[in-house]
């Protein structure tokens, strides 16, 4: 991987492009805003594709929500499904066609809150899909109103004094891997963040490894992101939040892995 | 050493999560704005980077390539 | 060809697999319940898949996915559950996916009940959000249900946009002669599905447009090919009508009950006909405005909703007046007697 | 010709089967053929029926409000469809289980001891279906015995032991009705 | 009165408030999310109830609730949204329950765009399964839909039937002067609410139907109602109609667009005024009848769905032309001038 | 509660009747096919609204099942949901009269299937309702299909051959308790059995609890019952089937008790 | 003893649930239908019923009502 | 008469609240107005931008195609929105961030050094929309200083403490565009 073009740099030496842009990425810029981690995860699918080889086997689905236009993103087949749906969508696909590869990204609102019957039934068939949730505990798109995932005590658009479970019964965050985890369908389920280079590198492991399992079954990796618009927040300031707020709600791991269990 | 990192300044959203990630602390944004309106990062001190890559993996915008300049030994594979 | 004794939700599913439906989305429903029923039995013997679904919403997201990767695929519902697709039916026909679409109607509103009604004439025709209409057959008998179902995979193929069988426990319950025609099949161009982007940049399956200018553009391109359907798939029986002086309009088995209640009549002298309207968007209006008669008596087991198109059809120069029975009663050929005998009496009203 | 039926009973009795085996035969026969049932909750516990229509033209109205024939197999059967019935049509009375006589004087009526001959002539319990269409059968033309025998030998394959009993019920069905004519 | 200078969705928000509404479900959709907002704020303030559904699915059914035990409630949403509320709507018609609904529509089909848009008029007005109409109120001005929501409440309670309001970005993005007049509480008879049966038979708030006859019963009672809205209800403007040769058809902030290019036309000594449907159902159909106008020009949001209400209530006496943008572009004044001075050139075409 | 009058007994002599007709129930009988266990569950809370005297203050709620005509049968006001999402109306009912006793009767069709999402958000907002969940694992009403709660190799109308998950991916039996006790919100939440009397009895208990830990929050009881109909058995050997065969994938228990924790 | 049960013959739907669970095996199926058309429930020795209750209690139907004699001290409370 | 202004310019500069203001002071001086929003995602990250009308009778169009003046804070909005001036119209551009001049000449223009005179004249950075805006009124009738700076009173009550700055830079920007005249 050589090569003998590059920035201005002052010799000419012999170097190596240790990081760049994944093929499994359109070059169309993104309309996130600064410091969203929506394009943090888009890039480990990308490259995950890449690494796998099978970009162009694989078809992914954009959710409703700020990751919408990731059908202009990633450098695969695309299909735009409707709020919340996605998981049905995905069911149709691999039905269909069980030798493509078929992703899923989804927010937390289309997720867990109007697709969540979606979510928990295709996980229970073991439909043989990868999801990527991108938990940043608000909805984005709309400007900022409360999410399943929202932490007590967080305000919001419609939360405005801060979600209120006793109250004013807003309900507690819901934690979708573990609610995942009480089914016997999926066969792989994990949580990572992104708030760090090295968390990234872990989420980068989960993440292709629900792609290299999914032949196997349903796998999910929920991604602990950030919304730093609707969070009122710098970039760095949401990422330091986040750790401390949202990954104590949102412990990482990997809670279910069936290849290890030996299982199937 | 000589590494250094390349910065798509009109990808570049001036976020500064490369900034907070640079272990060497080398990457700083330019006064100057790019086509969309941001600050865009810069490299400010490429002879202390190390090529780790992790400002790159930081980079919601995958604004960021990294370039190691190569050892002797690492020449030859 | 054989002729087999079937019940209409089985010949439904039936044709629908020798039409080439290897998957199959759906919730269970009365009066439909032998469609999922059958195919859950009869898909996986041809090496296709059955999924009973979640809920009719996600049934309706499913044939969404499916089709998108090129394969035929089908749902059915009644109208409680076709109210709940109407936001994944509108994502498909924004989105110029082919599916298709049974709905065999039943009473409401709400829960309402299980027996025979037409009062998704409406959400049927012209349904949910946004600008759109599926390509609506409805069969009289079982056997035009199990042709129609052929046709209707072909025509939403041919369009990329649902195509809808509309019917009714009349339809799905009943048991008819049918003999299954050779299916012939035909190439359609799936080039624009998402089946891997190997050797092409890759495909995008879609609804969404920020640009307004662009959804414009979308929604013109959508109503060019319904101004085709108008041109050149319109489909309708007329019955009697050559020295026909009174029209009846009725759709399905509706239009059977007409036919035995016309046969009275014109034993008593009444000149009376039928038209039948099989496709029902596009509404075959022309043989409305055509049709040279002194009044048009539009039945339907609903309280008025196909009548409109008969008005707006015949554009105020025939009056047209209307019989409808509701919330599961089925006319009897008796009672359209009389109400024809009736407004022959007082004349034209 | 247009022969329309209703066959009428409790849940159990094979009302629909026999329907069903009238509506194919027809078809074999070469005639038009309609079945319709009613269906839904009305049928559980309580009574279910169907509706067969037989015509040598394409079939109007699957719907019947006055057929011209009715089969009842119980008493609340009895009481729904005999007021309903064309004047000059046929009634077909399961007496075994149906201790009253039809009440009109304009029908003709069948009495046949469905479920006595099923258990004690045929020695098959459950044929008592297969009588009463029998009955329906002999006195009327919508099938010919051999067809409907042949109808139930495709129909019932599942069921090929009861073959034998079956046809033998039909025809004692047959029988009685002729002896009532 | 103090006017207020405020969006759309809040003053809808408000209004609902002031008129008693102490109830709000509903979920995220641009562009009326600021009602939500509103209401997450402004409802614990008065004793009221706010809850975020899970669902647009949820949210339909949840008013269900509220209005079953007599609770003035309310909901709001947008088009594909409202698509998927089909279902619990239809049985709140059903089951006979006052709740008040705001479809705030944007571009379709499918997830379509954002922006203005008026292609959910079928779907309002002939909506989902079952033979049923909300009652859909069409504001032109914050004013007025300040004003309409109040009165939205009072329907919905006088008809025990679901009472619309039909924006769309226009309406709940501006901002306007807007002065809420005082709400005058009425008395309506509550006694079929479910809020326990102390002192009496238990009551049912149910629209199952198992048998077809009392579902048929159960049908024309409903439809009586509306005999009666469309009796009673029909509201209408009407700009500029004294002298007019012509006349533009047009609902909501379109109309004012309309009338704008009217000043401008009459300017050139063009005689056109324009009717401004109100209640969309029950449509104002004597006033497009008794037009005494050469023809009548439909402007839409939409590929023509209003069109056929209009055309239904001028039985072909009248021509009547159609003029649509759709996909969230908003036709200007300019360009419904260039279309009348081209009509009025040709003649009636 | 001695009454002077009775059936036909040989002497008369003083006597108590200890098991009667609850007032809890209207007198019309039900529709239910026989040996089905709806008319017990039925009773149970019956018995429940007359035991804590709040008949005349509570609103019941029947689903979209066999229980859909619940309306007629018990003796309190009563509306009738759409398919699945009696916890919305339950929800949208409190919300306007906290002061009210509600409940929601469901199937598993109706709870588990379409009606996932309503149910696990109403358990996750706390909502202060009671809902009996009849559990017999298939679709009574529409004649016998597949529910999410069926067992796994049992035949349905749409699973001919047995559910299958392995080979067609026709999912696992979900534990609705099990999956709601992974919320925060639910404050109380029991599965038992009314598979004989004593189970029954057990069954009441929790029947009761539910309803009167009701103002505190969120109680649920499953019902594991039968279907005798659709499963083409005999009362009492669906009975017996559904001890040896349910009751392993469906254990019985109390799953949370705020109350017992001293958490409220 | 001497307690018994009461049948709602037109209720019962002959399930016999009842009479499985009756631990003295008492109750049997009467041999004439109800207006139903089902075999009901019958005690058939009302000598040895316990009023133990657990008939009606899995009687689906609401269709037992059980009786109990009451002895000398409980007459008196 | 009728005024009809886009106010437009990046996401963060405050033109949503000017355009606002405007709306307010029209209405307390007991006109007619209106205003209305660009939506949705394109305002994210891209240009924001909002069209007041004001008049002294019901506001027809709330849309405007050709708007009698705009305020353009940035480049971009200069590209877009010069163009849809109606002949004779007015602009006013923020000259701190915009470097070209205006291509059209059948149009008044106003060059404003917005975020300059914000900063280094007012000091206080955040005011450079309250200098544009000023720029606008000292134009035109739209609504009177006085007025404005009531609808700010009222308007920004939570931010009270800005609005002797504010009003200073509404002042200076009126008295910048009367030296223009
Ligand atoms: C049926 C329907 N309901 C609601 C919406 C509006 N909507 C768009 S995005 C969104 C929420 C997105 O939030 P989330 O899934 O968390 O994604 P994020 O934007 O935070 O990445 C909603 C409610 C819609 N488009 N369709
Ligand atoms: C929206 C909608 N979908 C489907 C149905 C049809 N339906 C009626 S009952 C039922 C399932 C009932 O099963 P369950 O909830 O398990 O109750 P059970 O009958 O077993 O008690 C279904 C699917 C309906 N009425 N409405
Ligand atoms: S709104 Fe939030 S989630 Fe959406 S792009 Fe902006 S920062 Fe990211
Ligand atoms: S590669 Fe490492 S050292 Fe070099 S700039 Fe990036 S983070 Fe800093
Ligand atoms: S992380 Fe990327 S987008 Fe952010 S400042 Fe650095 S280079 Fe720019
Ligand atoms: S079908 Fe099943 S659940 Fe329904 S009443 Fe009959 S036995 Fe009970
Ligand atoms: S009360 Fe007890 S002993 Fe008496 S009949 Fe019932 S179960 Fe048997
Ligand atoms: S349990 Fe009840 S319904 Fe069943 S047989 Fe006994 S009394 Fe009759
Ligand atoms: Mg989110
Ligand atoms: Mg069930």
């Amino acid at each position: 991987m050589t090569s003998s073009t590059g920035g201005s740099m002052p010799e000419k030496q012999p170097f190596k492009q240790v990081f760049g842009y994944p093929r499994g990425l359109t070059e169309r810029p993104t309309h996130y805003c600064p410091g969203c981690m929506h394009g943090v995860a888009h890039r480990l699918v990308a490259e995950t594709l890449d690494e796998l080889g099978i970009r162009e086997r694989t078809v992914g689905i954009s959710p409703v929500g700020c990751a919408v236009l990731a059908y202009n993103y990633f450098n695969c087949d695309m299909v735009e499904a409707s709020h919340g749906r996605a998981p049905a969508v995905a069911t149709g696909i691999k039905r269909a066609r069980p030798d493509l590869y078929c992703f899923t990204y989804q927010g937390d609102g289309d997720l867990a809150s109007i697709g969540m019957a979606e979510i928990i039934h295709a996980a229970n068939r073991g439909e043989s899909f990868t999801v990527i949730f991108y938990n940043n505990a608000i909805y984005g798109m709309t400007g900022g109103q409360m999410a399943p995932t929202t932490l007590v005590g967080m305000r919001t658009t419609t939360s405005p004094g801060g979600r209120d479970p006793l109250q004013k019964g807003a309900g507690y965050p819901i934690c979708m891997a573990e609610l995942l985890n009480t089914l016997e369908g999926p066969f792989y389920i994990a949580r990572q963040s992104l708030l760090s280079s090295r968390e990234i590198i872990r989420a980068k492991r989960c993440v292709k490894k629900a792609f290299q399992l999914q032949p196997r079954g349903f796998t999910f990796v929920e991604l602990v992101g950030t919304c730093p618009t609707n969070w009122g927040m710098a970039p760095i300031e949401s990422r330091r939040w986040a750790s401390e707020n949202m990954l104590p709600q949102f412990p990482v791991g990997v809670f279910r892995d069936r290849e290890k269990e030996g299982d199937a | 050493m000589n590494n250094w990192i390349r910065v798509d300044r009109d990808r570049c959203k001036g976020c500064e999560l490369c900034l907070e990630s640079c272990p060497e602390q080398i990457i700083e944004l330019s006064s100057v704005m790019n086509i969309k309106g941001y600050h865009f990062a810069v490299q400010k001190d490429a002879d202390r980077c190390t090529a780790c890559r992790l400002c790159a993996i930081s980079c919601p915008e995958v604004a960021i390539s990294v370039f190691r300049v190569l050892k002797k030994r690492q020449r030859a594979s | 060809m054989e002729k087999l004794m079937m019940k209409g939700s089985e010949a439904i599913a039936e044709a629908a697999v020798r039409a080439g439906c290897r998957l199959f989305f759906g919730y269970p429903i009365t009066p439909q319940n032998e469609i999922p029923e059958y195919m859950s039995r009869r898909l996986f013997e041809v090496g296709g898949q059955f999924v009973q679904a979640e809920s009719e919403v996600a049934a309706s997201n499913m044939i969404y996915g499916a089709a998108a990767v090129g394969a035929r695929v089908m749902t059915s519902s009644s109208s409680p559950g076709i109210s709940l697709k109407q936001e994944g039916l509108s994502y498909c026909a924004g989105s110029e996916l082919p599916v298709v679409v049974v709905n065999i109607m039943r009473g409401g509103p709400g829960l309402g009940g299980i027996q025979p009604s037409q009062s998704d004439y409406w959400q049927s025709t012209k349904p949910g959000h946004g600008d759109w209409h599926p390509l609506v057959l409805a069969p009289s008998t079982i056997q035009e249900a199990a042709d129609l179902v052929m046709d209707a995979f072909d025509l939403a193929d041919e369009y990329r946009n649902p195509v809808m069988i509309l019917g009714y426990g009349l339809i799905g319950q009943m048991m008819e002669p049918v003999a299954f025609r050779e299916y012939q099949p035909r190439e359609f161009d799936k080039s624009w599905t998402t089946c891997g982007c190997k050797g092409r940049p890759p495909n995008i399956v879609n609804s969404l447009y920020l640009d307004p200018n662009i959804l414009e553009e979308h929604n013109h391109a959508i109503f060019q090919k319904y101004e085709r359907m108008k041109r050149e798939e319109v489909r309708f029986e007329t019955f009697r009508m050559d020295d026909a002086r009174f029209c009846l309009a009725a759709y399905g088995t509706v239009a059977r009950i007409c036919k035995t209640a016309i046969a009275q009549l014109r034993d008593e002298g009444i000149k009376v006909g039928l038209i039948r309207p099989i496709t029902l968007f596009p509404f075959p209006e022309a043989v409305f405005r055509e049709a040279r008669v002194r009044w048009i008596l539009d039945i339907e087991m609903s309280m008025g909703q196909m009548i409109e198109d008969v008005r707006l059809a015949v554009r105020g120069r025939t009056p047209v007046h209307f019989y409808g029975r509701v919330g599961g009663v089925v006319p009897t050929p008796d009672e359209i007697v009389r109400k024809v005998r009736e407004m022959y009496k007082e004349g034209v009203k | 010709m247009q022969y329309e039926v209703v066959f009428a009973g409790f849940g159990g009795q094979g009302v629909m089967l026999i329907g069903q085996l009238l509506a194919n035969a027809a078809m074999m026969q070469g005639k038009e053929a309609c079945w319709m049932p009613s269906y839904g909750p009305e049928m559980r516990g309580g009574t279910a029926n169907c509706t067969v229509v037989v015509s040598d033209e394409p079939i109007g109205s699957p719907v019947v409000p006055a057929p011209g024939a009715a089969v009842v197999m119980n008493r609340p059967s009895m009481d729904k469809f005999e007021p309903m019935l064309k004047p000059g049509g046929l009634l077909v009375v399961n007496s075994s289980l149906i201790d009253r006589k039809a009440s009109r004087t304009d029908i003709d009526v069948i009495y046949v001891d469905a479920n006595h001959l099923a258990e004690h002539t045929i020695k098959s319990p459950r044929s008592a279906n297969m009588v009463a269409l029998g009955a329906y059968i002999g006195r009327t033309n919508a099938a010919t015995p051999e067809i409907v025998k042949e109808a139930m030998a495709k129909k019932m394959t599942n069921k090929a032991r009861f073959l034998p009993a079956n046809k033998a019920a039909l025809d004692l069905g047959i029988s009685v009705s002729r002896e009532q004519e």
